[in-house]
């Protein structure tokens, strides 16, 4: 007997503007001790999948049909007390989104114990010694004191292994991970796989992966549903279905997938739409919107963007008395530049200060030391609104954390508008509503995604939708953080093309930070690495993908994943 | 919400049949509808205002015509009672006054006097909060320690300063309009500390997170920052202050008519009805105090039940 | 954070010294003292007298000015009523009122809570209706009334509790209190439901609106998914997520309460401050009304700034501002 | 037998010469006495002093009781007298008005005392029953010899201790909380009650005191709410005690502004004597008694309560007749009537705000509208005295604390005379010379049948004049069990050795 059985599942979401059906009639079994991946197009109803699972859809979505059952036993139906007893316990759920699934206002530590002892008979201590334990084995760093300390002091890729860690810690029978590497680089990445590779085959574990990464389904699942509008459109071995896909979608998938071996030009698209073969438009930027030069553009020539020794102390841990206070050095004395016209990857290890960066050059973290210049003008030591403002819209920030970075009571197009009506970018009320909506296309939202609010979109629409409000600015230095973590190969073409088209044509610069080394070769023409707050190599981007100096930068291109399958489109 | 929000960019190019359109196609229109307890509420919101601005068309007396009364129809019970008077529907009080028009021309004062002075301390309050708790550092230390020194006035205190003030300003010929602006300048003045401490402890939560950073790096302006991203989030507590709020405003327009700062006795506000026939609760007369106390209930239960249904329309999530 | 205290401390004394001048400013328009102090029939000469004596002819700025040095050595002067130096007057009656206070927003808490938690959860139930219902009738009848009601229901009719007063009071020596006799808590019942109706009411609002919010966020569904026992969630999870406003309007209602809480002191003769504040408006006791805004003044800024440290204590985000570096 | 009772407030102080306050005279008269006290038809008694002449018209001289005991057990004699004397006379003392006059005190033998006074006064000792006698090596002994002084800091010991040879003696004393008496066992008048212990409490709102009444709580208290007296009544076991006040309640008049305040014409209507009498008739004093005061006021005609002058019944009010009014108001040049102000007290007396609306109402009918203004008393007093007279048209009330009809014409009737503060509360400031003859003359003339006449002289100017338009003597309204027997004295005073419990 299949330890869950998911029979016929369909899911939609009704609104006053129509219902989104979600999932239309889904079959899927996984058995103990088997690893199934759930792959397809970003908004196809993975996540929902998986929601309703356990039994935790959001409203308004409800379960229009099907059959969910857990040993034999149907659980879609039973009442919430009893559900308690199995969320959890049975059946371990890692969210999408693990900046907002962690309680801000209890320690890392707090919610482990109280996970642990809702569901294992343990005191207090030896739930915490679990705790420590479990974060260790996702691979987090001084665990004793890191304990104690409050989710925002953790970085993205931290906190998505501490909520890696609650899923797992109350030893559930079947594990549903929805992305759970997103923000993970490949080392770390390879430790969690191998964690989950261990429950599964030790303690006869059944687990779904949800993901975007062919790498990690092609390295680790048994069987892989791949996953279109609804519908799974192909259901077989991991080496079947990715070495010989059948289904048209899954072939053009298959196809873009990013290479790490060579580059590229541009990325390959998902040429599949819905049975037809799509016609990608290509935008011509020089006459588009978003091409329309900005009056000012300086004379000056050298680097966009210089940081001088840029340091940033965290306190991590606060106390009354100034001497018991402690501090975390999350950067350390950092100094590189970004040339005009170049796209500056970076590239480390989870938690070695990536996005602190970003944020310092962006403005939103004071750095405790160092300067930070942009275009010439050292910008860290500017105070004033008025003089900061002039570079507000040059520099544009696409967050790590796609949805808190939404204001959740607004609708997508007014937060796409408002940077357009707030430097006055179009001439009149048509012109915005216009500009937006072809925004939206361009990331493949689609125009009736305007009207909606943020929490009615899957993970990859919600990033698509800080991407536009980013470009919405026209900005000259665009610093990306994971821009394309939760996005399907397809969009992710899509969107890199796009990034790149403004490169190569308007000059656009950009601080691009990502974990997958693929994506970074075929984008970054330089790549600087990062561990625990330094800088360990910077280098042309083929240099350091031939030929890298430093030992850690060696172990991370050793760890990436590799697609051992032919590929046939 | 924001999608009627204007910007300096836009060309007033709004049509007001748009603007009908767009609003009754607005999500908040539509879970409005959706919503029968509110409809009932607001209607009967409504009809509690026409009927006071009406009153004179509607109430069967005329309360401030004194030379209509008569203390031998004192204390009359209502007309279903044994010995009620059909001239009078709710019976009369002790001066010989009918119940029901009063409470018509009552609600006059004390709408007017409830509604403006709640909206001019949410608005004093919101502003200062929104600032106090954005800005930080020492404009919040000073709007703080404002507040303090607001708070520890009661409203008796402000509405005898600003009734000595404005006495003192204008000329005696004018002060008897000037007694509804006494009393909304000090109960909004005595409650907007509410509303500025409740706004600024969650703008400090909210001023971090990661949507308004968004908003400040795409160079939005600080008081658009606070009235766009921060404010809709901070709204939830707001308007449950202002909705119980109103009620306290109510009662304690008749606390100061009493004590001489407000409106004289011959005009007559609920509060004042209420505290006048709460003396006569005891000795049998008990409809000249529960008529107008039952007004004032209705009022603040509908306008808290339309209070309710907007708070939660205002979340997309909840809708 | 004791540099943080300490300039808070040091602001408050700005806050009391301007209280105290508006203070004075004010009692131009209250009345005059010497109609309260000397029977109908004085003569114009006695009044004079008198008014010279107090030296109420002084300018004010004088007036403040001598109150002002007086109250920094804790000399709060004589109450013109009652003959008696304030200090000891508000000495006197503060432990009353702080019991009575106290109970009145425990009791708040106590109820308003869960029921705001309740009914936030079942937002559509029939009993959170009844809830809500109930509690807007407690909110819009004057304060008064409600105690009058209290007091027949209880006292006349049914004859369980007292009408007035606080019953038995033991003298600690710097303290009296109630709450250790049986007729004291039976004394205290029903001013401090009345008097916690209006908290209650706002605090079981205010929990229930942060708590429709609070629960569909993602932390509290990952809570569930993770199996978290339904209470745990509720009560340990969401509500400490809803509490930053709730402290907030608890800390202000605490401050009101003490200071303001005349009308349910005088409805059930609770020895208290604010019945000494009123009787001070009545009689335009000046020294017993300077020296009590004053002291509320303190009130407010210890309890404003008790409820500043607690956001910190609750929220970890707000202890550090995370967006500047330490140096 | 214990006795609980209430009133609205506590006695500010315990010193007998701190304040001048007739709830604490009251209050303080069950444990202090003075050489007079009055009975409970408000007759002169002897008390400390057994009798006294007057040996020449200037020489009161005053012969004491013999054996009479302080509580703490000291004598009383001369030099208490003397001793409180000079107490009473003290800069700081808020009675000084009681001995008013007075120019020396001489102790003639330890239990003789003389008092001279500057002029003749033949009612000297009508207030004396709150010339309380105070023990002087008590008081030296601790420091109590000046009353409590509040600008000077000065917290009298008296003011919360004391020790008189009343009739009570105070065993405990919470301030606004309660104030226990015990029978003074020592006491050289033979006791008429049957009390064993007295507990005095303050319940300033009404309804909580008929509801400490109706449950039980307390035995007796005053001042009953005049619309909950049905209520006592019918509730089993208690009822309501009630009999005229000496206080009067009167409508004054401005009559020397030139434009009245607040008024739509270009003059002072109140300077019309026609214009007073139509206000006058106009209102309808019996509807108010029967409806507003619940039966219990007295409609009076003239500015003293009849108890306190044998002639009273000689003048009539004017009677209730609208059409005259209007006839009046017409002869004087406003047929259509005219607008002014009302200036009200809201916590003073007796349902006064409703007194005020009720005659706003009933001047309406004949065409004066009033716009009316009610307040708390201390702006009210404030707007109304003498320097600032904010008024047209006002209400007060006003009790002889001498209990004669010449407080009456010197305060409220004769013409306001700056250095003297003659007239001070005449604060209408009509001027008639024959008042002011008459008050003068009422001052030194011994005969009483004489002296009767010339003061109904003047009451009857008033009511031709209508210089004041009396109202009526609001009643003295006490709420007691059943069981409860008890005097109740016209000027608000309630003395427990009336009381008897059974
Ligand atoms: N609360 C909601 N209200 C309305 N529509 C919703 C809601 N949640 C999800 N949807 C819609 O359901 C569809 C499936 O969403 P889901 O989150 O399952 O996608 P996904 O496959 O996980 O995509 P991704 O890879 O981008 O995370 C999406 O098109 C989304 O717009
Ligand atoms: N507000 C904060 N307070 C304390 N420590 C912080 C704070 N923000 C980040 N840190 C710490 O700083 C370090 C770097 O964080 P950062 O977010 O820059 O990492 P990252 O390189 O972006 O990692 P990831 O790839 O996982 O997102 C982490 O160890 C984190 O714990
Ligand atoms: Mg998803
Ligand atoms: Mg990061």
């Amino acid at each position: 007997m299949a330890l869950l059985n998911i029979k016929g599942m369909r899911i939609e979401f009704p609104s006053r503007r129509g219902t989104v059906e979600a999932v239309k009639g889904i079959d899927l079994e996984v058995n103990g001790g088997e690893i199934v991946g759930v792959v397809g197009e970003s908004g196809a109803g993975k996540s929902t999948i998986g929601n309703a699972v356990i039994g935790l859809l959001e409203a308004p979505g409800r379960m229009t049909g099907g059959e969910v059952e857990l040993h034999g036993e149907r659980i879609d139906n039973k009442p919430f007390q009893a559900m308690q007893k199995i969320r959890g316990r049975k059946i371990g759920m890692i969210f999408q989104d693990p900046l907002t699934s962690l309680n801000p206002l209890f320690t890392v530590g707090q919610q482990l114990v109280e996970t642990v002892r809702t569901h294992l008979d343990m005191s207090e201590d030896q739930a915490r010694k679990r705790a420590i334990e479990m974060l260790e084995e996702v691979g987090i760093d001084d665990a004793e004191n890191r304990v104690d300390q409050y989710p925002h002091q953790f970085s993205g890729g931290m906190r998505q292994r501490v909520v890696i860690a609650l899923a797992l810690c109350a030893e559930p029978e079947m594990v549903i991970a929805d992305e759970p590497t997103t923000a993970l680089d490949v080392s770390i990445q390879a430790q969690i796989l191998d964690l989950i590779r261990k429950l599964c085959k030790e303690r006869n574990v059944g687990v779904i992966i949800i993901t975007h990464d062919m790498g990690v389904i092609a390295e680790i699942t048994d069987r892989v549903a791949v996953m279109y509008r609804g519908k799974i459109v192909e259901l077989g071995e991991t080496a079947q279905v990715l070495g010989r896909p059948e289904h048209p979608y899954t072939k053009s998938l298959m196809a873009a997938v990013p290479r790490s071996d060579v580059k590229l030009d541009r990325f390959p698209r998902v040429s599949y739409s819905d049975g037809e073969v799509k016609q990608h438009q290509h935008i011509d930027i020089q006459s588009h919107w978003l091409g329309k030069a900005q009056a000012k553009t300086s004379e000056n020539t050298g680097p966009l963007v210089r940081c001088e020794n840029l340091t940033m102390r965290f306190t991590s841990r606060y106390s009354v008395i100034p001497s018991w206070r402690k501090y975390f050095t999350a950067v350390d004395n950092v100094s590189f530049d970004i040339k005009r016209g170049e796209i500056f990857g970076v590239v480390g290890e989870s938690g070695s200060g990536k996005s602190t960066v970003a944020r310092m050059i962006a403005g939103l973290y004071t750095p405790s030391a160092g300067t930070i210049y942009f275009d010439d003008t050292a910008v860290s030591t500017l105070k004033t609104d008025k003089e900061l403002d002039p570079f507000r819209r040059q520099i544009q920030m696409i967050f790590q954390d796609p949805y808190s970075s939404l204001n959740p009571r607004m609708r997508v197009f007014d937060v796409i508008a408002e940077p357009i009506r707030h430097h006055r970018l179009a001439e009149s009320k048509e012109q915005v509503t216009q500009i937006v909506e072809d925004l939206l296309e361009h990331v493949e939202l689609g125009r009736a995604a305007a009207w909606k609010y943020p929490h009615e979109f899957s993970g990859g629409q919600r990033q698509r939708i800080s991407i536009a409000r980013a470009l919405a600015t026209r900005p000259r230095f665009l610093i990306c953080d994971e821009p394309t973590s939760a996005l399907d190969v397809s969009i992710q073409a899509q969107i890199l093309n796009l990034l790149k088209d403004l490169q190569q044509e308007l000059g656009l610069t950009m601080l691009f930070i990502s974990h997958d080394l693929p994506v970074i070769r075929q984008m970054c023409d330089r790549v600087a690495v990062m561990q625990n707050g330094k800088i360990m190599e910077i280098a042309e981007t083929e240099t350091l993908f031939t030929a890298p100096q430093n030992p850690y930068t060696q172990r991370l291109l050793q760890l990436m994943p590799t697609m051992n399958f032919d590929v046939a489109v | 919400m924001s999608g009627a929000m204007t910007n300096k960019g836009d060309k007033p190019v709004a049509r007001f049949g748009d603007g009908v359109k767009r609003a009754l196609d607005s999500d908040i229109f539509h879970s409005f509808l959706k919503s029968p307890v509110t409809i009932v509420a607001s209607i009967v919101t409504l009809v509690m205002i026409l009927a006071s601005v009406f009153a004179p068309l509607v109430a069967p007396h005329d309360p401030f015509d004194v030379a209509t009364l008569n203390l031998l129809d004192s204390e009359l019970p209502p007309f279903w009672e044994a010995d009620g008077d059909a001239r009078y529907l709710l019976g009369t009080d002790n001066l010989g006054r009918d119940v029901f028009s009063p409470i018509l021309y009552g609600s006059r004062v004390s709408l007017l006097v409830g509604f403006t002075s709640v909206v001019l301390s949410m608005v004093l309050g919101i502003a200062l909060g929104l600032v106090a708790g954005y800005k930080g550092g020492l404009i919040d230390a000073f709007i703080m320690r404002v507040a303090e020194i607001q708070l520890s006035f009661p409203t008796i205190l402000v509405a005898l300063l600003i009734n000595g003030i404005m006495r003192g300003l204008l000329p005696p010929a004018q002060h008897a309009e000037l007694t509804i602006l006494v009393l909304v300048l000090s109960i909004g003045l005595s409650n907007w500390v509410q509303f500025a401490r409740t706004v600024r402890a969650s703008t400090l939560v909210e001023r971090n997170k990661e949507y308004v950073l968004a908003a400040r790096l795409i160079g939005v302006k600080p008081f658009f920052v606070m009235l766009r991203h921060v404010l809709p989030n901070v709204m939830g507590p707001i308007l449950v202050i202002a909705t119980l709020g109103l009620a306290g405003a109510v009662l304690t327009e008749a606390t100061l008519s009493f004590l001489g700062v407000g409106v004289p006795p011959t005009e007559p506000s609920l509060g004042t009805l209420i505290n006048v026939g709460s003396d006569y609760l005891f000795s049998g007369a008990w409809w000249i105090t529960i008529f107008p106390g039952a007004a004032l209930a209705i009022l603040v239960l509908a306008v808290n039940l339309v209070g309710d249904w907007l708070r939660d329309a205002l979340n997309p999530k909840l809708r | 954070m004791l540099k943080f205290i300490a300039g808070r401390l040091m602001q408050s004394v700005f806050v009391m010294l301007f209280v105290g001048a508006i203070a004075f400013t004010l009692f131009q328009f209250v009345g005059d003292p010497i109609n309260q102090m000397v029977g109908e029939d004085a003569t114009q000469a006695e009044r004079e007298e008198l008014r010279e004596r107090l030296g109420l002819n002084d300018p004010l700025i004088v007036q403040f000015g001598r109150f002002a040095a007086n109250a920094a050595t804790g000399d709060f002067g004589f109450s013109y009523q009652h003959k008696r130096p304030v200090i000891d007057l508000i000495a006197e009656r503060l432990p009353a009122t702080l019991e009575l206070a106290g109970l009145s927003i425990i009791l708040a808490l106590l109820v308003g809570i869960p029921m705001g938690v309740y009914t936030g959860l079942h937002r559509y139930g029939v009993l959170s209706k009844i809830f809500m219902t109930l509690s807007l009738i407690g909110v819009s009848l004057p304060t008064f009334l409600i105690g009058i009601l209290f007091i027949y229901l209880f006292s006349v009719i049914l004859g369980w509790l007292p009408s007035f007063g606080r019953g038995e009071v033991v003298d600690l020596g710097w303290w009296t209190t109630g709450l250790l006799t049986l007729s004291g808590w039976k004394a205290v019942i029903l001013p401090a439901v009345t008097l916690a109706l209006f908290q209650m009411t706002l605090v079981m609002r205010l929990v229930r609106a942060e708590m429709l919010e609070v629960m569909r966020t993602d932390y509290i569904k990952f809570a569930r998914a993770r199996g978290i026992a339904n209470r745990a969630v509720q009560f340990r999870h969401a509500l400490k997520n809803t509490l930053v406003p709730v402290i907030t309007i608890i800390g202000l209602q605490l401050g009101t309460v003490i200071a303001f809480a005349i009308i349910t002191e005088t409805v059930f003769q609770w020895p208290g401050m604010g019945r000494l504040f009123l009787q001070g408006i009545q009689s335009v006791d000046i020294p017993i009304m300077s020296a009590y805004l004053v002291m509320i003044a303190f009130f407010f800024v210890v309890i404003n700034l008790i409820v500043d440290i607690l956001y910190y204590v609750v929220d970890p985000r707000l202890r550090i501002d995370s967006a500047k570096g330490a140096n | 037998k214990e006795l609980r009772w209430a009133f609205q407030t506590d006695t500010t102080s315990l010193d007998p010469m701190g304040h001048n306050v007739t709830f604490t005279f009251s209050v303080l008269g069950n444990v202090y006495e003075g050489l007079v006290r009055r009975g409970a038809d408000l007759e002169i008694e002897p008390a400390l002093a057994e009798k006294w002449e007057i040996v020449e018209p200037n020489r009161w001289r005053f012969h004491l009781r013999k054996g009479v005991k302080f509580h703490n057990g000291n004598d009383f004699n001369a030099d208490d007298v003397i001793f409180s004397y000079q107490r009473i006379n003290n800069p700081d003392s808020n009675v000084r008005d009681r001995v008013a006059g007075v120019t020396e005190v001489v102790k003639v033998d330890d239990y003789t005392v003389d008092f001279v006074t500057e002029v003749p006064n033949p009612i000297l000792i009508s207030q004396w029953e709150s010339f309380f006698m105070m023990d002087k090596e008590w008081s030296e002994a601790n420091g109590a010899t000046v009353p409590t002084n509040t600008t000077k800091g000065i917290e009298s010991y008296a003011g919360q201790h004391a020790n008189g040879t009343g009739p009570f003696k105070i065993t405990e004393r919470t301030v606004d909380v309660r104030t226990v008496f015990v029978p003074n066992t020592e006491w050289w008048d033979k006791a008429t009650h049957n009390l064993t212990k007295v507990t005095m409490t303050p319940i300033t709102q009404s309804a909580t005191r008929v509801a400490a009444l109706l449950s039980g709580e307390i035995d007796m208290m005053y001042p009953a709410p005049l619309q909950d007296i049905d209520r006592i009544n019918n509730n089993q076991g208690t009822s309501v005690i009630s009999g005229p006040e000496l206080r009067t309640i009167f409508l004054g008049m401005d009559q020397f502004r030139d434009k009245a305040l607040g008024t739509n014409t270009d003059k002072n209507p109140f300077k019309d004597a026609r214009v007073r009498k139509a206000v006058y008739q106009a209102i309808d004093i019996e509807l108010i008694k029967k409806r507003i005061m619940r039966g219990l006021a007295d409609p009076t005609s003239i500015m003293i309560s009849p108890k306190l002058f044998a002639l009273s019944d000689q003048v009539s009010r004017w009677p209730y007749d609208p059409e005259a009014s209007k006839k009046l108001l017409a002869e004087a040049g406003y047929p259509d009537g005219f607008e002014t102000r009302m200036d009200c007290p809201n916590d003073r007396y007796v349902n006064d705000a409703q007194i005020c609306q009720a005659i706003t109402a009933m001047l309406a009918r004949v065409g004066i509208k009033l716009n009316m203004r009610a307040y708390p008393k201390a702006q009210f007093f404030a707007d109304i005295n003498r320097g600032k007279q904010d008024f047209a048209i006002y209400l007060l009330g006003w009790t002889p604390s001498s209990f004669d009809s010449h407080n009456v014409y010197y305060n409220l009737m004769s013409t306001w005379n700056e250095k003297t503060g003659q007239g001070r509360v005449n604060y209408g400031d009509f001027s008639d010379p024959r008042i002011d003859e008459i008050t003068k003359l009422i001052l030194t003339e011994t005969d009483q049948a004489k002296r009767d006449k010339l003061i109904l002289e003047g009451y009857q100017i008033v009511k031709e004049q209508a210089y004041y338009i009396p109202l009526h003597q609001q009643a003295v309204v006490w709420a007691a069990r059943d069981t409860i027997e008890l005097k109740q004295r016209a000027d608000n005073q309630f003395h427990f050795r009336h009381v008897t419990v059974k």
